[in-house]
């Protein structure tokens, strides 16, 4: 009951920031210089077209009225019409959506628990030489362009070795894979699709090894710290001091309190890839929900734009609405 | 019985200085590199040989030229400049607007907090490269302008940071003790609560700076970054990614490399601030 | 040695030397005691003396960079070189330290119960339902009530003394030969100490095991101990029977730390200067001699070893060339400052105040204080007791004008704050000035020692040459050295940055100066020194004062006035020597009854409270002791209870007159 | 599970394939494709939108529409040096019988065959015709745009004669009239179309925005949002020459260095979006060919005529001679562009480099300005952000303009910008690269050198020039015209509106095995030649 509570109040407190991003990218993309009309029109097209055109998007209207119009749709679950290809925006995310959180939510995964796998293991050898040798590999990856990594990986992994699919699209169409949410794996576990679940498998690899690799390292960070915090902790060392070893303490002792840090920190890492996955999707040809915001943005396509800013904000607060959830879950002091 | 028994060997903060002394020593390096760049080639860094596009290294050009035919080498040393002056720029900026945010919102608390984290919120909600380009938009084109979009992307962070740092200093005793001093609101905040709220800052700042250079090679990598043809790493490897395939390596893995090293300064330095001051914690 | 030890534990000059880069800590110096079975043994002295690495030498937790000599022989074994398994076969089953602080050595990600399961299966191998099964025992034994639910209670939904019970049965359900308990009362408050300590008696009584009693209060562990040890600079410079070393102590350490400690019988406190050395390697002369008065060339020249004490029984040893022979004088109580008279001006008033906490969502709030009236005349020190939780802080800080009260006024010298804002409020507020528990803490640590002590003068809007000035002229008049103006904090030691909060307090000259537990997180000795640089600072008849303590003895020792809090009221009121003479409260009876003393304590009938005081209800209507008094019936459970006049006090009892009565007998206990 | 996995996807692969009736070739099975009978092509991003009138104007989408919507007359196909490229002059009918003038070249009669289907099943008929052109005129965009050049400018103008037979009525007679209607006549299922069309959505944009339309030389049997579209060849068209490759997959690969990657490995076979530079390079790599056709398409600096600092005649002549045409050949084209002496396209009929007296020439460059009064001048330079080989030149012009005294700014736009800046006309100067959809220069003066034409950038307007394209709407001889032609170039080479910088050559690298390639007057390629 209190974690219902918790929720209504959280996100009735997520509505004004939400409304605030709204508000912001509404105005903010009419104040960009560039025109959303001319470039569906063709070069052909006379100032009375593009009127005409501008009309149908219902861009001749008064800002106000335009806002007004674009709050109402909102609320019934309308994100509008895409200047550029026509169709529905709501429908254009379902499809967009799927592929890049996969791609994140992988990466994020793998990264976490590399994270903590690694972090334990360097803080229990804290100051030693494995200990340095792992903080420095994870700074290395910290420090590369995620583009130019994935260049790289691609021409190791694709050109010279041959290990991994071509960097274009996500699934074998051969493989004639059922989109159901649009992530290619979930769809093809769900449908139960053998060879597409291989191939999107394949196709996953190095775009989530390249952004593994270059989150990995806050993550890291964050969890040797902890970790170090922890083992020098008093209640460790009283736990230790009364002879408790083995799995007991390092699960009972050691994990649950290392991880009680991370939940925040991995929710401000997913935030932020949810908004930047845009250079990976573009190196591995993912067509994902960056490439689409970006080329809205590029295209001024209104409705996209506001769309994907929205989409963006949204998951960055529910993400930090989970993280603060499993951190209450995580550690009995946090109260929700 | 004279034998002694040791146990363990402590040895804290010696990696930290390691990693504060390699850091500093990068980055002055980069930085020395790109002061003096004029003196270490003969090559403008926008200036385009007439003989050749994508000549590959050699006597007259060090590191060959790239496919404009500009000198890679100058191009690469001459980069430093922006790279690292937008990039400690922006931090500067986000540090200073972020601290300010955070110390009024953290400090006051109540409505004016409420208002201000919302505002904070919304900001970090908000996609980098959309930012970028309304920034851009809005401040006008060139380095100004991707200085205050390093700053908008940051200085939120800061504000959260300060905030938080400030809610625990305002309940310290010693803010107590000044404000029963009879120090005004400001006093309390300028000499109290503002000097010891920025140790958490000074460990970041470092390691943001070399994201910040990171986002800038990412904005230039979409062409939403310096404009062409001024010499920055990140545009340097947008430009020449596609050789890569062809085994023209000297367009872009200097560049890539130097930006990896210069980022990594910035890193090893804020990973040796950080463990320092987490073992002080200690 | 015979492999069959007689001893359960046998340290054996021990040294222990910290090597870290930069510094060299030498912590202990070929020190030697030992621990038999179904003894306690109560290892004191002040922090910084070793106590610590001598418990964590026990169970082999030496830190990082420690090198060690000598032995410490556990049923004959030397832990020091145990490999391994054996070392965690000894940790826990062979020796198990009850830490200090409980709350924080318990793990909070984990409820109570699995750490205490964790341990018996570990140590006991016993199987789950079974551990869950003696779990449940062994807290009913420490005295849990509900045992059953407390098990899937996590650290932090305990009290403080829910906590440390907990923490002993982690400790014993290890089923150690030898428990150490590392400063086991230190943070509860009075009424729970004696408890807590008898648990300890108990473990060495009923069931044989060894207890070594880590303390910095003489007077708590005097009580339980059958021997102690009194380590110094990290030496042992006296040991042997309790009662022999604590009432008639040979070395001139040992005396000194028992004069300064103040007692509920009102005796003098007498500071010994100086502080303890920090030694960076061990010693070659007495470690104590640059503070002993009975220091000779001798004592410079050479280390004095732990000898028996000439003419004692064998097990009383102690390092001294010059033992004293003579009675600790108990001095006598110090000289009753002039009472104030009535026509003095009143500089402090607070009437009916009342202060709420909201929280922050949801409505309703905690009431921290619910009607509080004082008055504070110049030249008068008011005295302010009451356990954790009463409302002390609060008090302070409504004084201080850092709350507001949601009823009721503060005035100070006359004028009301609530009435005032900005400047005018500003001005005001340097009219009543604090000094912190936490000396260190209530400094900026980034401003200088001449900064912190010239802000109250910046404030009066006084030029920087004026405010160095008399910032220098406050810093002679608590003898404090010039040099320390550029310091930060965290370059001085606790003593001296009390010094400086109480420079900063008198620097503006305020007619009220508020003490807030001024001594508590301080050493003893220099707690003493504290106690009379205060003493003399609430002699000026100019400005009247407060002083605030958990400690009862402390307050006895300079307040004209006492009022008792509990629980945000004051429930007993009147001139020192009523209430400490004759408490008309039980809640004052109770609390005197259980403050620790090494004299004769507190004369009267023992009152004892039933239960924690976390365990009651505060909200609940009528007399808020009711749950807990002894004496309490139907009406009291019903009535508030206002403060009435008794003779020279007023208390907020309606049975004050019946009690003596009621006490007629033994003990009360319920 | 695997198994079962596997037995799920052939179901649905034998499914679709059922659907789309492939011509001739063995049902594609669930494991091997048929490597031989289907081809690959890398392009660099999704189209847009499926729907031509209303929304969609990017290269992928146009390319695209050209291959599936059935075009009633399309140009005809010519050798020139061994290449095959589509001949402008000889417009044939495709899906239409035949498409043929009155004596007064206003009324234009299209006639369909009969049998001809869409993908629906409904057969294809004047009322499609007449209902596509409704919808055109309705759109208000390209389509409408060009049939203005035309003298078509009210649906009325098109009339249902019978099921089979339609009249186009234009306002004048044009020589351009086969070559616009060739981009033009494109048909919808209109049967199909009004299933779907709503009182609010009379034209049913929203079902063709997300559906693509069926009857063309493909059919599109899949199409995977973002990432591939699957093309089959049309078994039902009518006319002689059908779709060579059954199977064609469209995939997209944004990054031009992975299209070289995989064209490289053998895992595409045409890469329609790779930089200049990678052609040099694949060039020499086995395995890979690169076709090669001489284009007209043009590079052009456009210089706006009413802004400073190029509202003086003598500035735009300065920049003309400081552009290092050679060494743009070299650097940017790897020699593979023509050099172009005048503003008409070089293989544009009326072609001629008389007058046309720039070339690379600082120091005319320098006496130019001075004659403009003037040592230095600033401006923009813009370009499209996203144009590789637009931001090459843009650095090398801005180099040597430095040198004559032209200090110009790069301003790389993105397209939204761009299309603002330009409808404002108050871009200073501009790189354009295109080639015009219609071979003539009336169409360009219309389009771009008439005051108030759509691509006038330059701002550009000349009576004399406004004359000659009065009477060039009613000059309907070769010869004539090219006289008229003549003189525009005169008039050009005085005012310099814009400075051509190149034609560069039209690069395809392609597998070694791909055969048919038939090089696009309009830069869409024609897929149903490949093989």
């Amino acid at each position: 009951m209190r974690i219902v509570r918790f929720l209504v109040r959280r996100l009735l407190q997520l509505i004004p920031v939400l409304l605030g991003v709204v508000v912001l990218t509404f105005l903010l993309v009419r104040v960009l210089p560039g025109d959303p009309i001319r470039t569906i029109l063709g070069p052909n097209a006379t100032p009375e077209d593009a009127a005409a055109a501008r009309a149908r998007y219902g861009l001749d209207q008064p800002v106000v009225k335009q806002f007004l119009d674009y709050l109402g749709g909102l609320v019934t679950g309308d994100l509008g019409t895409s200047i550029q290809s026509g169709t529905s925006v709501g429908a254009e995310i379902g499809l967009r959506i799927g592929p890049t959180f996969e791609l994140v939510v992988l990466a994020l995964a793998v990264a976490l628990v590399v994270a903590v796998l690694l972090g334990v293991w360097s803080a229990r050898r804290a100051d030693r030489a494995g200990d340095h040798g792992v903080r420095l590999l994870a700074l290395v990856g910290n420090s590369m362009p995620e583009f130019w990594l994935g260049l790289v990986l691609i021409l190791v992994g694709y050109s010279v070795l041959g290990w991994f699919p071509a960097p274009s699209g996500r699934v074998d169409p051969d493989t004639n894979l059922t989109p159901l949410t649009g992530a290619d794996l979930l769809d093809a576990a769900l449908t139960l699709n053998g060879p597409a679940f291989g191939s999107a498998l394949a196709h996953l690899i190095l775009p989530v090894a390249t952004l593994a690799i270059v989150v990995v390292a806050p993550l890291l960070r964050s969890v040797r710290a902890s970790a170090l915090e922890v083992l020098h902790s008093e209640p460790y060392i009283a736990a230790t001091a009364h002879g408790l070893g083995g799995r007991t303490l390092l699960r009972g002792y050691l994990l649950r309190a290392t991880l009680a840090r991370l939940p925040s920190l991995a929710a401000l890492v997913f935030g932020t890839s949810i908004g930047s996955t845009v250079l990976v999707e573009y190196v591995f040809s993912w067509q994902g929900f960056g490439q689409w915001a970006l080329r809205g943005l590029l295209y001024r396509d209104y409705p996209v734009v506001q769309a994907s800013v929205l989409v963006i904000a949204f998951c960055y607060v529910v993400v930090f609405l989970i993280a603060d959830v499993a951190q209450a879950a995580l550690d009995p002091r946090v109260q929700i | 019985m004279a034998e002694t028994v040791v146990v363990g060997t402590a040895r804290p903060g010696r990696f930290a200085t390691v990693l504060i002394v390699t850091g500093s020593v990068i980055l002055a390096v980069v930085a020395l590199a790109a002061i003096l760049a004029p003196l270490l080639t003969g090559w403008g860094p926008t200036e385009i040989d007439p003989l050749g596009t994508l000549v590959p290294p050699g006597p007259g050009h060090p590191l060959g030229t790239d496919a404009n035919g500009m000198d890679v080498w100058s191009r690469l040393l001459h980069a430093g400049r922006l790279d690292l002056g937008i990039a400690v720029a922006g931090v500067a900026v986000a540090v200073v607007a972020g601290t300010a945010l955070g110390l009024v919102a953290g400090y006051l608390g109540g409505w004016v907090d409420d208002v201000l984290m919302r505002v904070v919120d919304v900001f970090q909600a908000f996609p980098t490269f959309i930012l970028a380009l309304a920034v851009a938009a809005l401040v006008g084109n060139g380095t100004g302008n991707l200085i205050a979009v390093i700053a908008a992307v940051n200085a939120p962070a800061y504000a959260r940071l300060v905030r938080a740092e400030v809610r625990t200093v305002r309940e310290s005793a010693f803010v107590a003790a000044a404000v029963t001093s009879g120090a005004s609101t400001f006093g309390v905040v300028w000499r109290h609560v503002l000097p010891n709220s920025l140790t958490p800052v000074r460990v970041i700042a470092p390691l943001n700076a070399g994201w910040a250079m990171l986002t800038l090679a990412g904005l230039s990598f979409l062409g939403l970054g310096v404009t062409v043809p001024a010499a920055e790493w990140g545009a340097m490897i947008s430009l020449g990614s596609p050789d890569v395939v062809a085994g023209r390596w000297w367009t872009s893995v200097p560049p890539g490399l130097v930006l990896l090293i210069c980022v990594l300064g910035f890193s090893l330095l804020g990973e040796g601030l950080q463990e320092r001051a987490e073992a002080k914690r200690r | 040695m015979s492999p069959v030890d007689p001893d359960l534990l046998s340290i054996e000059d021990l040294s222990v030397v910290i090597r870290r880069p930069g510094r060299e800590v030498a912590a202990l110096s070929g020190v030697s005691l030992r621990v038999g079975r179904g003894e306690v043994v109560g290892l004191v002295g002040e922090s910084g003396g070793g106590k610590s690495m001598v418990a964590r030498s026990i169970v082999g937790l030496l830190p990082g960079g420690s090198h060690a000599t000598g032995a410490v022989r556990f049923e004959g074994d030397d832990v020091l070189r145990m490999d391994a398994g054996a070392l965690r076969r000894h940790r826990g089953h062979g020796a198990a330290i009850c830490f200090q602080n409980p709350r924080g050595a318990l793990s909070p990600t984990r409820t109570v119960g699995r750490q205490l399961t964790d341990r018996l299966t570990t140590h006991r191998r016993l199987t789950e339902a079974e551990a869950r099964q003696a779990a449940e025992e062994q807290f009913a034994a420490v005295g849990i009530r509900s045992p059953r639910r407390r098990l899937g209670a996590y650290p932090h939904e305990l009290s403080g003394g829910m906590a440390q019970r907990v923490m002993i049965s982690l400790a014993t359900g290890c089923a150690p030969g030898l428990l150490i308990a590392d400063e086991p009362t230190t943070g509860l408050d009075v009424t729970l100490t004696k408890e807590i300590l008898r648990q300890f008696r108990h473990a060495a009584d009923a069931d044989g095991r060894g207890v070594l009693l880590i303390s910095h209060d003489l007077a708590s562990v005097a009580g339980v101990c059958d021997r102690v040890v009194v380590l110094y600079a990290g030496t042992v410079v006296e040991s042997g029977p309790a009662a022999r070393v604590l009432g008639r102590p040979a070395h001139p350490y040992t005396r000194a730390l028992l004069r300064s400690v103040p007692d509920v019988d009102g005796r003098a406190v007498v500071a010994t200067p100086g502080a303890m050395p920090l030694l960076t390697a061990a010693p070659r002369e007495c470690p104590f001699a640059p503070r002993c008065a009975h220091a000779t060339a001798e004592c410079t020249a050479d280390r004095p070893s732990s000898r028996p004490v000439p003419g004692a029984a064998d097990d009383w040893t102690l390092a001294c060339f010059h033992p004293r022979t003579d009675e600790l004088a108990v001095s006598e109580p110090a000289e009753t400052p002039e009472r104030v008279t009535a026509a003095a001006e009143t500089v402090l008033e607070v009437d009916d105040a009342h202060v709420v906490y909201r929280s922050r969502f949801g409505k309703g709030g905690h009431a921290a204080l619910r009607g509080v009236s004082l008055r504070v005349a110049a030249g008068e020190t008011l005295g302010v007791v009451g356990e954790s939780g009463c409302g002390k802080s609060t008090l302070a800080k409504l004084l201080l004008g850092l709350v507001p009260p949601a009823r009721g006024d503060v005035k100070v010298a006359g004028a009301r704050m609530s009435d005032l804002r900005g400047r005018e409020l500003r001005q005001l507020r340097t009219r009543v000035q604090m000094v912190f528990q936490d000396p260190i803490g209530s400094l900026s640590p980034r401003r200088t020692v001449a900064d912190a002590i010239g802000e109250p003068l910046r404030a009066l809007g006084l030029p920087a040459a004026q405010r160095a000035e008399r910032v220098e002229a406050v810093v002679d008049r608590l003898e404090l050295d010039r040099s320390m103006l550029t310091r930060h904090p965290h370059e001085l030691s606790g003593g001296q940055a009390q010094r400086v909060c109480i420079a900063r307090a008198l620097a503006g000259e305020p007619d009220v100066l508020v003490f807030d537990e001024p001594t508590s997180a301080l050493d003893v000795t220099v707690q003493a020194q504290i106690l009379e640089v205060i003493a003399g600072v609430v002699r000026d008849p100019t400005r009247g004062s407060v002083f605030i303590s958990h400690d009862l003895a402390t307050v006895r020792g300079f307040a004209d006035r006492v009022i008792v809090l509990y629980l945000g009221r004051i429930v007993e009121e009147g001139p020192v020597e009523e209430v400490f003479g004759n408490p008309r409260h039980p809640y004052t009876r109770a609390l005197l009854a259980s403050a620790p003393s090494l004299g004769a304590g507190f004369a009267g009938p023992k009152v004892t409270l039933t239960d924690d005081l976390d365990d009651t209800e505060a909200d609940a209507t009528g007399c808020p002791l009711a749950a807990r008094c002894p004496f309490a019936d139907d009406r009291c459970r019903a009535e508030e209870q206002e403060l009435r006049s008794y003779g020279a006090a007023r208390a907020a009892c309606r049975r004050v007159p019946e009690i003596p009565d009621l006490l007629k007998g033994s003990d009360i206990r319920v | 599970m695997l198994q079962l996995g596997g037995g799920v996807a052939l179901l649905l692969a034998t499914g679709c394939a059922a659907g789309s009736k492939p011509q001739g070739a063995t049902a594609p099975s669930g494991t091997a494709p048929a490597a031989a009978s289907s081809l690959r092509i890398a392009v660099s991003s999704y189209l847009s939108s499926w729907d031509q009138d209303f929304v969609g104007f990017d290269l992928t989408a146009l390319m695209l529409y050209k291959n599936v919507y059935p075009y009633l007359i399309d140009y005809g196909v010519t050798d020139v040096n061994g290449a095959q490229i589509l001949d402008t002059t000889n417009i044939t009918p495709t899906f239409a019988e035949s498409f043929t003038p009155s004596a007064d070249q206003k009324v234009w009669t299209l006639k369909l065959r009969k049998g001809v289907t869409f993908a629906s099943g409904n057969e294809m008929k004047a009322a499609d015709v007449k209902w596509s052109k409704d919808r055109a005129f309705a759109a208000q965009a390209n389509v409408a745009g060009i049939y203005r050049v035309i003298g078509l400018t009210e649906p009325d103008q098109v009339k249902v004669v019978d099921d089979y037979t339609v009249e186009f009525t234009q306002a004048f007679p044009s020589a351009l009239t086969p070559q616009i209607q060739a981009i033009s006549l494109y048909v919808f299922d209109s049967v199909e179309a009004k299933k779907h069309a709503t009182d609010a959505d009379p034209w049913a944009k929203e079902w063709f925005a997300k559906n693509p339309p069926t009857g063309g030389y493909f059919n599109v049997e899949k199409a995977t949002q973002g990432q591939e579209i699957v093309l089959a060849a049309n078994a039902g068209y009518p006319g002689p020459d059908p779709a060579r490759t059954p199977t064609i997959r469209v995939s997209v690969v944004p990054a031009a260095s992975n299209q070289r990657l995989q064209l490289q490995n053998g895992d595409i076979d045409i890469a329609l979006g790779v930089s200049k530079r990678d052609v040099a390079d694949l060039k020499k790599v086995p395995g890979v060919k690169v076709i090669s056709a001489p284009s007209n398409q043009q590079v052009t600096l456009q210089m706006s005529v009413t802004t400073a600092p190029f509202d003086d005649v003598n500035v735009r002549k300065a920049l003309a001679y400081a552009v290092p045409y050679e060494q743009i050949i070299a650097n940017i084209y790897g020699g593979d562009a023509r050099p172009a002496k005048s503003p008409v396209p070089l293989d544009m009929p009326g072609y001629d480099e008389r007058g046309y007296p720039y070339a690379y020439d600082l120091e005319k460059a320098k006496a130019a300005l001075a004659a403009a009064g003037k040592t230095s001048v600033a401006s923009e330079l813009v370009f499209e952000a996203d144009n590789e080989e637009q931001q090459q030149l843009a650095v090398l012009v801005q180099s040597e303009a430095r040198k004559a005294g032209i200090e110009l700014t790069l301003a790389p736009l993105d397209p939204a910008t761009l299309a603002e800046r330009r409808q404002k006309r108050s871009v200073p100067l501009q790189i354009t690269s295109g080639q015009l959809w219609v071979n003539d220069v009336e169409y360009m003066l219309a389009t771009s050198l008439v005051k108030g034409a759509n691509l006038n950038y330059s701002n550009y307007s000349n009576p004399e020039i406004e004359k000659i394209y009065e009477e060039s709407h009613t000059t309907v001889d070769a010869a004539a015209r090219g006289e008229l032609w003549a003189k525009v170039q005169d008039v050009l080479a005085a005012d310099v509106p814009w400075v051509v910088v190149c034609q560069p050559n039209f690069n395809l690298p392609v597998r070694e095995d791909v055969a048919g390639w038939v090089q696009p007057m309009d830069g869409l390629a024609r897929l149903r030649f490949l093989a």
